[in-house]
């Protein structure tokens, strides 16, 4: 590989992060790295979880996170040589001229001080400027970045701005001292799709910008492809493949690479014979948190949500965050009672609080929760977590539970030795199946399945997805699937739910949810989901970015989605309840006319 | 974090906050009067026979016991005593014959300075051993101070006053072994005269709040903040004072406000040693001699002493977070 | 077993081993005092007060002619299973009414967290003054005060551990299963809880040893001629300018019972392994 | 000690600390309760007698002479030309209120079972008082020198320090400190010599002791005997060590079961180890007593009364006689009264050896006197040496004595004790008090192991003082004669 006619702005070679343990062992987490990225140019680094991205580019800042030792023939930013640089030296580089976005903005920021005060800190600690001149910057960076009143955002809390805005706040810390070398790691991953897009859209253009040079770390392919000129693909700690993105796209040259391409794009399951019978019918249930005053929670959530679903049959719940998914799990759990609405298992209708339906009804509906991590208990062994329920629901003891738990273990595919273990000794998709076998311990007829595969790596969380459909399939469980994840909810299920702050906007089997007529919120999301193509983001940059002001219905009864809507109907949508239309098996809760949904208001323009 | 909260009333925002936490502060006062009320009620004899001593007759007890008050059921003094007290007057000593408000006036600002000072010295020595345990948590330092810290509270707090007084006053005659104050001495003949009080007291109280500030301040060090904060090349002195101590301010000033609600009621064996005529010793005093109004006055200072205290801390964490205070 | 105690003294770090070492040692001697000690409690063996080293009285005698080795060792006895008696009351109170207070919620938590708060603000020592004035000192009220005192306390952290847990997803499992009160708490939380609240223990421990002796100096310690480690300092300070066994001996004895205790408690924590 | 006769100077600060204070503290001589009390009162106010020295006779003071005929009425003269405090002169109006104050049940006064006997106290002209007394009492003068009976204003029904004593007050601050200063126109020439005298209170012992070597205070009381080489050590320091009548006894009750058992009263007696006692606890300090409150440098001690031994096996064949082999005995002792603490672990290993099982009750020292003392069959006292041996025998040991502590009761005691307390012929009276003493020694209730004196310690540079077996401090009159050699 010969460099390009440009600069070479970072060379990495032979690079080895090796952490040596107090008892004298070795554990080498990167081996034989080694790159380039020319002047100006986007490097992504992308690989699974644990593969050694982020050490990577934090060892291009001197850095490592547990005293691991770097050691490289070369290690080079610009004309600075970080590896010959010492403890003294470092943070003199640091934030002035390689500077740093982390994953998890919410976490990155000091919750205790002004977001003013934390951005223009790389700029007052290395004397770069006074405080005033300092602030006229952040407040510029601020508009460039497309915040919302950037000369007040500045003097807010961490906590008082929403993800999306306080990622692109990072961006004006990195951005501030004009670095050389902007290190982003995983900056969008913990946003949901809708505002994933635009901050990619402002990070990609603030980084056009400033000229800096950048390493973008992410595992999500589709993100990568976006913005980067260039990608190292990782591998337990070792370099997979590298080229440029196009290259890596089309024509990868590794197994591994391919692999993950394949995992972007979920493959469609078929349609499952469900009975016609409703096994679960939600009738416009209201649930929220807090003091329950007048039949209203303080915290109003839900409203008026309502859904049925058929034995076999598989419901995808889709959504921003808080837009109410877990609630509503829960509500049909019964461990958030809903204030009003019903809820039908079969014919019999449900209390609303579970402390009053019987250990039948409970044991119909079971739920599985998003990280197995915390649903399971640290201190119990896979056995007794498995027994309880059979002793709990069915009274089994002994062997006839054991023979049981033996089952159970073969439906979710996991090994027999593990019953002694405890979740602390599991891997994370053992984990997810142990807490899928709970819950079909109790034999159940509805699933909740709580973003089951979120925390997971993709190619993990495939043969989770794998058992539970073929499960679904071959014991008719009713499954509710929550997830923020619409091309996986989407090849998982048969029908789907898109929720909106609290609220059902569109109800849909996934041939209408796929088809051109769609909620206007629906297609929002479906379009801001990322596709494999480098030119996608450029696509949705030409258009009239929606804005962001974030959730919060004006009023209990309009359309949940009318201050983001770029199609409301002035005078109708503002005045107006949405009304209910429902086509072929298709409910949307919109003013536009059934015929007007199926035109893109985003290519159109309104 | 809004799940753990979850359990309090929805309606945020500091002041009600605030007054949430100060309403019940004083609920609990209320329970603390009766508690002290009733348990001084469980001490065998009363002050009539203590004012009349071995010699008295049933029929002179009796007497002076009716002209006291003290043959009134116990739940008329009670009420009694909890609205005097409410208007600000806890009524007359039995056995000196004086306010007891001026009795406690008198000892007051003694146990007030000791525990100032000390608090003061402590809270110092604590939070530099805690930062400086955090910042080298694991290592060489740390290891020494946590044993060091552990000796100083594993010792009994008499032995330490005694070895002190031993080295300082009889061997090396640089302190006074008694504390002699005096309310027109000097500071620095204050300070002498208080240190080995302030120094016995510190080495009890110190390890424990040097423990919670290490653990607080090595918990933000482990954030992600942190972190960035560094990859920003922020000093790490800067890093230190800036950044983590006002995010671990909430859990070590609760700390603190555990150990140091200890220099008032907890000074007894220290204010025993140097003779220091501190509340504490007071309120001994009025045990020993069935000096009710002086004893339950004494108790509802020490409880509302230690309930401020953590209602101050508890105040001080609400405003140093933000997410609190918003 | 033998290989789990094994395993479990490895997995300790070598502070913690030498933590482990001290407790150990001193509750063999507290168990073992009445077969090992040389002598009785009470016993005068010698006419002079405060004797050195000997080969009859290991560590001489203390300021009434009786021998220390054998004093010690039943004040260690004394105070160990005093404390350890205590603290397991302590904590066992404190961490019921907790997850009891935790798992209500609503005005049964408030109503205990005030209780305890009350309990909590008053002074221990002075406390116990009153109470022994009270009720005359024996054991067990040493033993209850000791307790008393300590609940607030324990009750404190083991109502945050037990907010914590509740939050987590298992305990939503078991509600939702609809599992119980009792359940929950016995079987979800409380397993949980168990290393912390073994620090906490092993904390409440080394205070009640430092309240025992602090109580000892206000002369309401174990009755004599038996007497817990504080109180043989205590009566022995007249022998602190001379050196005297009989004083240094039980001050290192609570010494190394303390730190050890603690030593061993933050090499349980979650950090430190184990 | 051939070192020539110093000659007293006038000056020096003094800082004394005593080993109890309270906030009853008072300058009330009447309400008198603690050492430091005494020594306040003495400083501040003067008596009509006064002890001076280790005699145990009374000598003149206010009173220029006291005379009488039958020991029932007695007339008192006065100095001329004494003066309080605040400048008026002390008349016989002043010593009549001070005296019949003590009557008044609402004072609480301590002495008001001695002034039960003024049947009339009067003035006779400006400088004379007659007091008649209900009974014959040749001990008188003995009574009137304690700190009790100090004379006060007329009028005052709360005094203020306003004596005629050797000390102006200057700061009075109850539980925490008195200052005194030195009173320009006291009434006997050259006296006092200090200057100035503060008095505070050090209840902990070895703190009382380590402020003493470290130069904080320059004179101590109640120092226990083990700390005697302590001082010692340090040649800057010494110590006065008077040996006194207060003892320290073991009570059982008469009364009750099983104390009431002449064996078992027997048995205990005769398993004491005195000098074990004397030597452990008091460092060979104190004096070997035999069970009878007269010690042996005092008048009227009857040499005769054999002394009690340690005799175990005598003891276990008592103890065997009254059947009490392993019954569970509960002893109630404090560090209230001195030393019991300490003598309560010795009963119970010696009553090991003979059969007896003293379970050890300690007790706090609050509350003691009221709650315990007496209270139960076996309890621990401490007796404070008395001006007479009447006194201690009609205050402790007649059949109906408020402090009886054993509940003893023998007619012919009694009877012996109102006669001797008549005087007379001073052979008779001393027959009279031997006989007592047998009695006591051979029936009482009581077990008295030791007496035990008043050690003070004191800074070199302090002279003058003088030892007066009735108290520390020199009687608690240190101040009187006391003078500071810079
Ligand atoms: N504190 C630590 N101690 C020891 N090893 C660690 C520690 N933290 C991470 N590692 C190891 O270092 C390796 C690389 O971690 P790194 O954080 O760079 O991965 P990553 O690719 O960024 O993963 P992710 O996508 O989860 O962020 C992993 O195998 C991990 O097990
Ligand atoms: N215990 C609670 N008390 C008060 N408000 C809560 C509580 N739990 C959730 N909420 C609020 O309810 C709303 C919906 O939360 P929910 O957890 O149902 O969202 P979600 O759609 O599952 O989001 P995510 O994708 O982030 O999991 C959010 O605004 C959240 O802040
Ligand atoms: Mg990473
Ligand atoms: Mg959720």
């Amino acid at each position: 590989m010969t460099a390009p006619a440009k600069d070479i702005a970072v060379e990495v070679r032979d690079l080895d992060i090796v952490l040596n343990t107090p008892g004298g062992s070795r554990k080498v987490i990167v081996e034989d790295i080694s790159f380039a990225v020319p002047k100006g140019e986007v490097l992504a680094l992308i690989g699974e979880s644990g593969s050694g991205k982020t050490t990577i580019a934090l060892a291009l800042m001197g850095y490592s996170r547990f005293g691991a030792d770097i050691t490289a023939n070369c290690l080079r930013v610009g004309d600075l040589h970080i590896d010959r640089l010492s403890q003294s030296e470092l943070p003199t580089v640091r934030g002035r001229r390689i500077s740093y976005i982390a994953q998890s903005a919410a976490s990155a920021f000091n919750p205790s001080r002004t977001i003013m005060s934390q951005v223009i800190e790389p700029l007052l600690v290395h004397g770069l400027a006074d405080r005033k001149t300092a602030e006229e910057k952040a407040v510029a960076l601020f508009s460039a970045l497309a915040l919302p009143s950037p000369e007040t955002i500045g003097s807010r809390y961490p906590h008082q701005v929403s993800g999306g805005q306080l990622q692109r706040v990072m961006a004006a810390m990195a951005l501030i001292t004009e670095p050389e070398l902007v290190i982003l790691d995983e900056p969008t991953t913990a946003l949901d799709v809708t505002t994933q897009v635009e901050v990619l859209k402002t990070i990609k253009s603030a980084l056009k910008q400033s000229g800096a040079t950048a390493i973008y770390v992410s595992h999500d392919l589709a993100v990568v492809a976006q913005v980067a000129d260039r990608i190292v693909v990782l591998k337990d700690g070792h370099l997979c493949e590298d080229g440029a993105v196009g290259k890596i796209l089309h024509d990868p040259d590794s197994d591994y690479t391919r692999s993950l391409l394949t995992a972007v794009q979920p493959q469609q399951r078929p349609d499952a014979e469900a009975a016609p019978d409703n096994v679960l019918t939600v009738g416009s249930v209201d649930a929220g948190y807090g003091r329950i005053k007048a039949g209203k929670p303080a915290i109003p959530v839900l409203r008026d949500v309502s859904f049925s679903i058929r034995r076999g049959a598989a419901l995808g719940v889709i959504g921003e965050s808080g837009s109410g998914k877990s609630t509503l799990a829960r509500v049909i759990a019964g461990l958030l009672p809903a204030t009003s609405g019903e809820i039908r298992l079969g014919d019999t209708l449900l209390a609303p609080a579970m402390a009053r339906r019987t250990r039948e009804q409970l044991r119909r509906v079971q739920i599985v929760f998003q990280h197995a991590d915390t649903a399971l208990n640290p201190s119990h062994s896979v056995e007794e977590i498995l027994t309880r329920p059979l002793a709990f629901y069915y009274g089994m003891k002994g062997a006839e539970a054991r023979a049981r738990v033996d089952e159970l273990l073969d439906l979710t595919r996991l090994p027999k030795d593990i019953v002694k273990r405890r979740s602390s000794e599991l891997s994370g998709g053992q984990k997810q199946r142990v807490n899928l076998a709970r819950a079909l311990a109790a034999n159940p007829d509805v699933l909740i399945c709580d973003e089951v595969t979120s925390a997971l790596d993709t190619v993990v969380a495939a043969a989770v997805l794998d058992l539970i459909d073929n499960l679904r399939r071959d014991l008719g469980i009713a499954t509710i699937f929550i997830s923020h994840d619409i091309s996986t909810a989407r090849a998982f299920c048969d029908d789907l739910l898109v929720l909106y702050a609290g609220r059902l906007v569109e109800l849909a089997s996934r041939d209408r949810f796929a088809s051109e007529t769609q909620h206007p919120y629906t297609r929002l999301l479906v379009e801001s989901v990322p596709e494999l193509d480098t030119g996608w983001l450029a696509r949705k940059s030409a258009l009239a970015p929606p804005s962001l002001s974030g959730q919060g219905a004006s009023s209990d009864t309009l359309c949940p989605f009318l201050s983001r809507c770029p199609v409301a109907i002035g005078g109708v949508c503002d005045t107006l309840p949405p009304p209910r239309q429902e086509q072929a098996g298709q409910i949307v809760i919109c003013h536009r006319e059934w015929n007007q949904l199926s035109i893109d208001p985003l290519r159109t323009g309104s | 974090m809004a799940r753990t909260a979850s359990s309090r009333p929805a309606w945020f925002g500091v002041v009600p906050l605030i007054l949430y936490r100060v309403g019940s502060a004083l609920l609990t006062l209320f329970l603390v009067s009766a508690v002290v009320f009733t348990i001084s009620g469980l001490l065998p004899g009363d002050a009539a026979q203590e004012i009349l001593g071995q010699s008295a007759t049933p029929e002179q007890i009796q007497v002076l016991r009716h002209e006291m008050g003290l043959d009134r059921p116990a739940w008329t003094r009670y009420f009694e005593w909890l609205v005097s007290i409410i208007a600000g007057d806890p009524g007359m000593s039995y056995v000196a014959n004086m306010p007891v408000a001026e009795i406690i006036s008198d000892r007051l600002p003694n146990t007030l300075k000791l525990a100032g000072i000390t608090a003061v010295v402590s809270v110092v020595t604590a939070l530099t051993i805690g930062v400086v345990g955090a910042i080298n948590r694991g290592g060489r330092i740390d290891k020494t101070l946590n044993v060091v810290t552990l000796s100083l509270v594993a010792t009994p707090e008499f032995l330490v006053a005694t070895l002190g007084v031993l080295l300082f006053s009889v061997t090396l005659l640089w302190l006074p072994s008694i504390s002699l104050v005096n309310e027109d001495a000097s500071w620095g003949e204050m300070l002498r005269s208080l240190a080995l009080p302030i120094m016995s007291l510190t080495s009890v109280v110190v390890a424990q709040m040097a423990r919670m500030t290490r653990a607080a301040v090595a918990d933000q060090l482990d954030r992600p903040y942190v972190e960035m904060a560094r990859l920003k090349g922020v000093p790490f002195s800067r890093i230190v004072l800036f950044h983590v101590l006002p995010n671990a301010i909430g859990p070590i000033v609760n700390a603190m406000a555990l150990s140091l609600s200890y220099l008032f009621g907890g000074a007894l064996i220290v204010e025993t040693i140097f003779n220091y005529p501190g509340l504490a010793s007071l309120m001994v005093n009025a045990v020993t001699s069935r000096d009710m109004p002086l004893l339950q006055s004494c108790a509802m200072i020490f409880c509302g002493t230690y309930l401020t205290m953590v209602l101050v801390a508890d105040v001080i964490a609400i405003l140093a977070n933000p997410r609190l205070r918003a | 077993m033998t290989s789990r105690l094994y395993s479990f003294v490895r997995a300790l770090s070598a502070s913690g081993r030498v933590g482990l070492g001290f407790v150990t040692f001193w509750l063999l001697i507290a168990i073992f005092a009445p077969i090992i000690a040389p002598y009785s409690i009470g016993e005068f063996v010698d006419r002079t007060v405060f004797s050195g080293w000997s080969n009859a009285y290991w560590l001489g005698t203390d300021f009434l002619g009786r021998d220390v080795l054998s004093r010690l060792m039943w004040g260690a006895r004394y105070t160990v299973l005093l404390a350890l008696g205590a603290a397991i009351l302590a904590v066992t109170i404190g961490t019921s009414l907790a997850l009891f207070a935790a798992i209500r919620g609503g005005w049964i938590d408030e109503v205990l967290s005030r209780i305890m708060d009350t309990l909590i603000s008053m002074p221990s020592k002075i406390l116990a003054l009153v109470l022994v004035a009270a009720f005359g000192s024996s054991l067990t009220l040493l033993l209850a005060i000791a307790a008393f005192t300590y609940v607030p306390g324990n009750f404190r952290i083991a109502r945050a551990l037990a907010m914590n847990l509740i939050a987590l997803d298992f305990v939503q499992v078991a509600r939702a299963r609809g599992e119980g009160t009792a359940y929950i708490a016995w079987r979800e939380v409380l397993p949980n809880m168990i290393h912390p609240l073994l620090a906490d223990m092993g904390l409440r421990f080394v205070f009640i040893v430092l309240l025992l002796s602090g109580l000892s100096f206000l002369g309401l310690g174990v009755q004599p001629p038996y007497a817990d480690l504080g109180s043989l300092v205590r009566e022995n300070v007249s022998g602190l300018t001379e050196g005297a066994l009989a004083i240094i001996a039980p001050a290192i004895a609570i010494a190394t019972l303390t730190v050890g205790a603690n030593l061993l408690i933050d090499a349980l924590k979650p950090g430190g392994k184990a | 000690s051939g070192a020539p006769k110093e000659v007293p100077r006038r000056g020096g600060l003094v800082r004394v600390a005593g080993h109890a204070s309270s906030t009853s503290d008072t300058l009330d001589p009447a309400k008198g309760a603690t050492t430091l009390d005494y020594v306040r009162h003495h400083m501040l106010y003067s008596g009509l007698t006064c002890f001076e020295d280790d005699s145990l006779v009374p000598s003149l003071s206010l009173a220029r002479a006291i005379e009488t005929d039958d020991r029932i009425t007695w007339h008192i003269d006065l100095q001329r030309g004494v003066q309080f405090h605040d400048g008026s002169e002390l008349t016989a109006q002043d010593v009549v209120h001070s005296l019949l104050r003590h009557k008044d049940p609402e004072l609480g006064s301590k002495v008001a079972f001695v002034a039960e006997q003024f049947a009339e106290v009067r003035s006779e002209g400006r400088f004379g008082v007659v007091i008649r007394l209900t009974g014959a009492n040749a001990d008188l003068p003995n009574l009137l020198a304690v700190s009790h009976m100090l004379i006060v204003k007329a009028g005052q029904q709360k005094p203020d320090g306003t004596g005629s004593g050797p000390f102006r007050l200057e700061e009075f601050n109850p539980a925490v400190r008195t200052i005194l200063v030195r009173n320009g126109e006291y009434w006997i020439p050259d006296r006092p010599k200090l200057d100035r005298v503060e008095l505070i209170a050090i209840p902990d012992e070895v703190s009382r002791v380590n402020a003493l070597l470290s130069g904080d205070v320059h004179m101590i009381n109640a120092v226990n005997p083990r700390s005697v080489r302590r001082i010692h050590a340090d040649p800057n320091y010494r110590t006065m060590i008077t040996p006194s009548s207060l003892f320290t006894n073991l009570i059982m009750r008469q009364d009750s079961l099983p104390t009431g058992n002449p064996d078992f009263v027997q048995a205990v007696k005769l398993m004491l180890d005195r000098p074990l006692i004397n030597r452990a606890i008091f460092s060979d300090y104190a004096v070997i007593a035999n069970d009878q409150p007269i010690a042996p440098f005092q008048p009227y001690y009857n040499a005769n009364v054999p002394q009690t031994l340690l005799d175990t096996d005598k003891a276990r064949w008592h103890v065997q006689r009254s059947g009490l082999t392993g019954v569970r005995l509960p002893v109630y002792c404090s560090t209230a009264a001195t030393g019991s603490v300490d003598m309560a672990s010795i009963l119970q290993e010696y009553g090991s050896r003979v059969g007896l099982n003293f379970a050890v009750n300690r007790m706090p020292a609050d509350g003691y006197w009221s709650t315990h003392w007496m209270r139960h069959p076996m309890t621990f006292g401490n007796t404070n040496p008395r001006p007479t041996a009447d006194l201690l025998f009609s205050m402790f040991f007649a059949s109906n004595a408020d402090s009886n502590e054993s509940g003893w009761k023998n007619e012919r005691f009694d009877r012996l004790l109102v006669e001797a307390r008549a005087g007379g012929d001073e052979t008779l009276r001393a027959e009279m008090y031997g006989e007592m003493q047998q009695m006591i020694h051979d029936q009482c209730g009581v077990a008295i192991p030791v007496f035990l004196s008043f050690i003070d310690g004191y800074d070199r540079r302090l002279k003058g003082l003088r030892s007066v077996p009735l108290g520390a401090f020199g009687g608690y009159r240190f101040a009187e004669y006391a003078w500071w050699d810079e």
